[in-house]
């Protein structure tokens, strides 16, 4: 008998050792047992070594007590749900009515909303991190996944490189649902579609897409998709990491996919027709398909005066070729033009680099590194650092540095407006700071004449930009008020009757339709 | 999109391989030349050019900035202005030069259109150099400047000349291209500023006095500056000046008129083998200075006034253009662009014999003063 | 200078496209830019080392001037 | 989304643009001096039925190029010669506008700067173009069409207080013979030119008519030769006008506004070049479709870059200096006459004959 009995046991342990053995399968093909004690091991197996899982054997009263087993993560479930909802009312109560026996337990014992049933390890490896609580049965081989998500939550700020003066000031949190929530505050209308899906093997981030139904572009929701699901990727940290898969031109250092951490800015892309992809864990949504123009527009541009939205947006267009093309300009007027500065300041130029040592190419290559590295440090440094930096910026680069003739002080000039000039533009750091030095190059060896080849290069390249299947930058040389309504000006709403054509399958804006404009 | 990518990293490369090389020019590796005079050696028969560079290397930062002179000699212009090399570390640079100035004897000996030629096919200095002749014995003279004296020489001259056509109208404006298209056109005559040194208080400064009339391309002789204020005056050039009058038989001049607007029209008929040039001008202007028996508030006297500037400026005008046909025979009044121009048959009859018909030409001047106020005094 | 700049030049171009975008391409299509690429390659190095090529230019002037007699007419 | 199409603006700015190429800073020709308006009128009437030809051609084979036309029209080896030809003039008409611009780009900022270099820049930055594709030069030329259209404008406004109306005189000093060889020069360069679009026809819209197009193209470019030409001649007066190589550069150099904007010339001569890089990149595409199809071959992008370099290696023995590319403009008009008019004319007709011909056989 003991002999019979210790011999079924090593039968199953041997069983059980060969399924463990076999864990590093894909862990869907393993599904959970009729055998509690079977499945714990298996499990116990899994999260060897995870020691924030616990583990709770519990037994139903009465006679002929059913086995019950859960297991979830300490820390990332509520607690309190877990003792009050779970484990007392499965210690104190049997589940009522017949078979199946996991269904009645959920109907009768178990106090939790949200709760399903799975039957493999991989799904219950994803609840259980996800702060889900796993219920096993005996003798089943499903169990249940209880709803007790509790996750340290960020409260609503406003997003720190997205600042307005007027207009809403909450932005995204690190949480999904959260997120939805506050676009769905704002859009309450069936026609707004969530579609969520789970991307990165190992970390499982959830991702969902938003659009309007009605006005999504189809094309590009397609093309989206599939994208997406092209993905292949251990984890995904941020929006950023599924940018630089979507994106059409990976090598480009333009950006053809958008992002913000505002939620009234996705609403409004959506209803231009556009699609979001919000990311757990990081407040940061994408917005395809992601127009040139759309570097320079800004939120406010909406919110505020017509004409002082236009004048700004046009002070950043403005601002975008300064920054790129002022280094390029000066290296060109210095060293090969002399002849467009009037007498005065061609002496005085001349005159301030008398004794500087550096041909002014290299210092200008020189200076502007200098610059960067100074804003990069700035960047990332406790802010009461920060006056210490200013000092050093100012005073020993700026005024030792000239005075002791190192370097010329128009220079100086030139780097400081190139420098102000790109903060017009954050959205477009990347490339300007690549375009910047390749026009610098091209102007210090050809003058003007290598300026405008690379002026040139860069509409090229611009033109040839597309995202998702939209153009990039977008020149149809149509001369009609709506299709230029945003882009140099920001027309007043009641002329915006048009949506961007190419974004959107339903052009009139649903405002009247012009009747008031 | 690795296409892109290289197409980048070539121009790169190919930049920074070239970094520095072929076109580039420091600004401190060059002199800037703002001045630029031409003169001609007899007795060693050589050309000498000076130029008047902006000096940067005594210049304090924040003073003004001052200038110095290099001149260089050889046996042409090209070999003049190479030969400066030798004596400067730096290059010289053009493309900034106000005025070039050039010396009598070179315009007696090369004449000046080979001078002009040279700095328009040379493509660094600007077609809106200004051109100036030098009285004096040299030209290298006239940008010489009086050790008192700070600031560049040459941008006061430009400044001189191209003011004097409003402040004083005492000379004439003539930019590089002008003088070539003025040599190249049917005259073939040209006039440029005349410059000369003079005492001012203790210094000793530059000042531009009259004209220098050409025939051809060769010096012909010189307008006094009221001369060449009636030059402007033929020429529709004028913009501004004082024309002053004796009024009351005293032997000075005792009213000063500014002149506000100035329009000439010039018109021509042939009757009779001869050529007869009309010259109509009508001038606005206010009363400047005058003597108190001269009641303004007087419709009468305002009516003498204009009568009396008229017959004046119609003599002038009638003297100064007899002076240019007798003496030089120079049609610096490009009646002949104008024959040209207007009457293209007329002009080909003319043509083989042009200077005898220009000497004979007989002219009509009529004018017209309009006095339109008076200032703040009544 | 010009030689060395013209070698890089193709040096480039070849390393690059080759790999790319002629990896995909017919056969034709290979022989083809193979052979026109010798031939500038050929024509820019005789050109910077300063042996002169004769132009086409002066051929189609020749034909030309024998036609219609244009530098007669000057 | 329709791939590679090109909208009717973008095909009338690039037209227009190709014309301007070289022509806006070798300034219209000037034999005739201050009558040049005269030839510029006579010329763009010779234009208008030529034009009205090519586009003919378009519109009986919609969504056909040349290079298809003549392969339907003349049979294998008939129609390859016509290609081979054709494509001949486009790589050849490219190498000279190339030249023409490292010329002035040479001679107006970089004197010191050897040739190569500035052209290996312009052809590097076509190549590009030119593989991005019709749509990309499409785009890129309505951009730059309003900025060259904008820099005319301004120096011509600018230009208007010291111009010289006067120099407009005397009319009639020029003989028929010299207005007749103008007109040819002006009309062979760069109006016929634009045959060279018939090799793009592929890429145009069926929908848009190929008349208007040019047409319209035509009356753009006719006002802008007349600003060109009035703006300098005003300025420069006829003598310094036909002694200069770059007229327009030359003028820009002395219209002054104040002193400060006196001195704009290096600026504006660069925005010159982006009508030539569209010309040379037209040139390109057409020639690099002409050989692909000459082969019979599919892909036409990847030869962009060999024959790019061949342009450019042609471009380097084209000329030994200067003077020599001014003396050949005399020339050019003969030289491309055959392929301006006689190879349109020439499909035109047959092309005609050909749809006459099928429609009798579709009615049996």
């Amino acid at each position: 008998m003991l002999r019979f009995l210790k011999k079924l046991c090593a039968g199953k342990a041997t069983d059980l050792d060969e399924k463990i053995a076999r864990l590093n399968y894909p862990l869907e093909e393993h599904k959970f047992s009729r055998s509690l004690d079977e499945n714990v091991a298996v499990i116990k197996k899994l999260f060897n070594n995870v020691d924030i899982v616990q583990y709770k054997m519990i037994q139903s009263p009465g006679k002929d007590p059913i086995r019950y087993f859960l297991i979830f993560i300490d820390g990332v479930v509520h607690s309190e749900i877990v003792n009050n909802n779970i484990v007392e009312p499965l210690m104190t109560k049997r589940p009522e009515g017949g078979e199946p026996l996991l269904e009645s337990l959920l109907a009768t014992v178990v106090q939790v909303g949200e709760s399903k049933k799975i039957n493999t390890f991989k799904a219950l490896i994803e609840s259980v991190t996800h702060g889900d609580t796993v219920l096993f049965v005996e003798g089943c081989d499903q169990a249940a996944v209880l709803n007790t998500k509790q996750f340290a939550v960020r409260s609503i700020a406003e997003p720190d490189n997205e600042k307005v003066l007027s207009g809403p000031r909450d932005g995204f949190t690190e949480s999904l649902i959260q997120n939805l929530s506050q676009i769905l505050r704002r859009a309450r209308t069936n026609e707004l579609k969530t579609k969520t899906m789970t991307l990165g093997k190992r970390t499982q981030t959830t991702v969902c897409i938003c659009y309007l139904d009605s006005l999504v572009n189809k094309d590009v929701l397609e093309e989206l998709l599939r994208r997406l699901n092209k993905i292949d990727i251990d984890g995904i940290l941020d929006s950023n990491y599924i940018t630089e898969q979507i994106h059409d031109f990976p090598n480009s250092p333009f950006r053809t996919v958008g992002s913000t951490e505002r939620p009234d800015v996705v609403l409004a892309k959506l209803l231009e027709g556009r699609i979001a992809v919000l990311v757990d864990n990081t407040p940061v949504a994408l917005t395809v398909p992601y127009l040139f123009i759309e570097n320079f527009q800004v939120n406010e541009d909406y919110y505020f005066n017509f004409y002082y939205s236009s004048f700004s947006r046009m002070l950043r267009i403005m601002g975008f070729f300064l920054t790129l093309a002022v280094p390029g300009l000066y290296i060109a007027v210095v060293a090969f033009h002399q002849e467009i500065l009037p007498l005065q300041l061609l002496m005085r130029i001349a005159l301030e680099r008398q004794n500087v040592p550096l041909p002014a190419a290299v210092e200008a290559v020189i200076m502007l590194i200098v610059f960067d590295i100074l804003r990069e440090t700035g960047v990332r440094m406790p802010s009461n650092i920060g006056q210490a930096l200013s000092i050093v910026g100012a005073l020993v680069i700026g005024q030792a540095a000239v005075e002791a003739s190192l370097v010329a002080a128009p220079m100086i000039i030139m780097v400081a407006a190139t420098g102000i000039t790109s903060l017009l533009v954050p959205k477009l750091n990347a490339p300007i700071i690549f375009w910047r030095l390749l026009l610098l190059l091209l102007a210090s060896s050809f003058g003007f004449f290598g300026l405008t080849i690379g002026l040139s290069l860069l509409f090229i390249h611009l033109n040839n930009l597309k995202s998702f299947g939209v153009d990039h930058l977008s020149l149809e040389g149509s001369f009609s008020f709506q299709k230029n309504k945003d882009i140099f000006i920001r027309s007043p709403w009641p002329d915006m009757i048009e949506r961007p054509e190419e974004l959107s399958e339903n052009e009139v804006r649903q405002q009247g339709g012009g009747n008031n404009g | 999109m690795a296409k892109r990518l290289l197409v980048c990293l070539l121009y790169i490369l190919v930049a920074l391989g070239l970094c520095g090389c072929w076109n580039y020019r420091g600004l401190d590796q060059v002199n800037i030349v703002v001045g630029i005079a031409v003169d001609f050696d007899k007795e060693n028969n050589e050309y000498k050019m000076s130029y008047e560079v902006a000096d940067l290397l005594t210049a304090e930062k924040r003073s003004n900035i001052g200038s110095r002179i290099i001149t260089s000699e050889g046996k042409n212009l090209f070999d003049a202005a190479r030969n400066a090399k030798k004596k400067e570390l730096n290059r010289l640079y053009f493309g900034s030069s106000y005025v070039l100035v050039i010396s009598q004897q070179f315009a007696e000996k090369e004449g000046i259109f080979d001078a002009i030629e040279w700095f328009l096919r040379d493509g660094e200095c600007r077609e809106t150099m200004c051109v100036a002749l030098s009285q004096e014995d040299t030209a290298a003279v006239i940008l010489k400047k009086d050790e008192k004296m700070s600031g560049i020489m040459s941008s006061i001259i430009h400044e001189i000349i191209t003011k004097d056509k409003s402040v004083t109208a005492s000379t004439i404006h003539m930019q590089l291209y002008d003088i070539y298209n003025m040599l190249k056109s049917k005259g073939n005559a040209a006039i440029l500023p005349a410059l000369r040194k003079t005492k001012n208080g203790d210094r000793e400064v530059t000042e531009a006095n009259g004209s220098a009339v050409f025939k051809g391309d060769k010096l012909a002789g010189f307008l006094t500056p009221e001369e060449s204020r009636y030059v402007l005056f033929a020429e529709d050039k004028l913009e501004g000046g004082i024309l002053t009058l004796d009024m009351l038989g005293r032997e000075t001049d005792d009213i000063s008129l500014e002149i506000f607007r100035s329009d000439t029209k010039k018109s021509f008929s042939y009757q009779q083998e001869r050529l007869k040039v009309k010259i109509e001008s009508s001038i606005d202007v206010s009363v400047a200075e005058n003597h108190e028996e001269l009641d303004l508030t007087n419709e009468e006297v305002i009516k003498r006034i204009e009568e009396a500037a008229e017959v004046m400026i119609e003599e002038k005008i009638k003297a100064v253009v007899a002076k240019v046909q007798q003496e030089y025979q120079a049609d610096i009044f490009n009646f002949s662009d104008m024959v040209y121009k207007r009457d293209l048959k007329l002009w080909e009859e003319l043509e083989p014999h042009w200077d005898e018909v220009f000497s004979n030409i007989e002219i009509e001047v009529s004018s017209k003063v309009h006095i339109v106020n008076s200032g703040f005094i009544k | 200078m010009l030689t060395a700049i013209i070698l890089f030049l193709f040096l480039t171009v070849i390393i690059y496209d080759y790999k790319t975008a002629l990896k995909q391409a017919e056969k034709g299509i290979k022989r083809i830019y193979t052979v026109i690429m010798l031939i500038s390659f050929i024509i820019l190095i005789l050109d910077s080392l300063q042996i002169s090529i004769p132009s086409p230019n002066i051929l189609i002037t020749k034909a030309i001037d024998a036609l219609f007699n244009v530098q007669g007419r000057g | 989304m329709k791939k590679g199409k090109v909208t009717f603006n973008q095909v009338m700015f690039s037209i227009v643009l190709f014309n301007f190429g070289s022509s806006v800073v070798m300034g219209v020709s000037t034999s005739v001096g201050q009558e040049a308006w005269i030839p510029i009128l006579l010329a763009t009437l010779a234009a208008i039925p030529m034009f009205l030809i090519y586009g003919r051609i378009i519109t009986m084979f919609p969504e056909k190029d040349i290079f298809d036309i003549t392969d339907i029209l003349f049979g294998k080896i008939c129609g390859k010669i016509c290609i081979a030809l054709f494509t001949w003039y486009a790589i050849h008409l490219c190498a000279l506008v190339l030249r023409n611009f490292s010329e002035f780009t040479q001679i107006s900022a970089m004197p010191e700067t050897p040739q190569l270099p500035i052209m290996i820049l312009m052809i590097l930055t076509t190549i590009y173009m030119a593989r991005s594709g019709v749509r990309t030069l499409g785009k890129w030329s309505i951009a730059v069409f309003f900025f060259v259209v904008f820099v005319v404008l301004f120096t011509f406004v600018t230009s208007i207080p010291q111009a010289k109306v006067d120099d407009l005189l005397p009319i009639g000093e020029h003989t028929g013979a010299q207005f007749a060889e103008s007109t040819f020069q002006i009309f062979s360069f760069p109006y016929a030119e634009t045959v060279i679009f018939l090799g793009l026809a592929g890429s145009f819209k069926k929908n848009d008519s190929p008349y208007k197009l040019f047409l319209y193209a035509l009356a753009i470019i006719l006002v802008v030769f007349l600003l060109v030409f009035f703006r300098n001649l005003t300025l420069l007066g006829p003598t310094m006008m036909r002694a200069n190589y770059f007229p327009s550069y030359v003028t820009a150099r002395i219209i002054g506004i104040s002193d400060f904007l006196a001195r704009i010339e290096s600026t504006i001569s660069s925005n010159f070049l982006f009508a030539g890089i569209v010309k040379i990149t037209v040139c390109l595409l057409v020639a690099s479709k002409g050989l692909a199809s000459l082969f019979g071959l599919k892909d036409y992008r990847i030869l962009v870059l060999p024959l790019g370099m061949f342009a450019m290696a042609l471009c380097c023995i084209l000329y030994k200096n200067t003077m020599e590319m001014f003396a050949f403009l005399k020339y050019y008009p003969y030289y491309a006459f055959p392929f301006q008019v006689i190879l349109p004319l020439f499909i035109w007709g047959c092309g005609e004959l050909y749809l006459r011909r099928q429609k009798q056989e579709r009615n049996i």
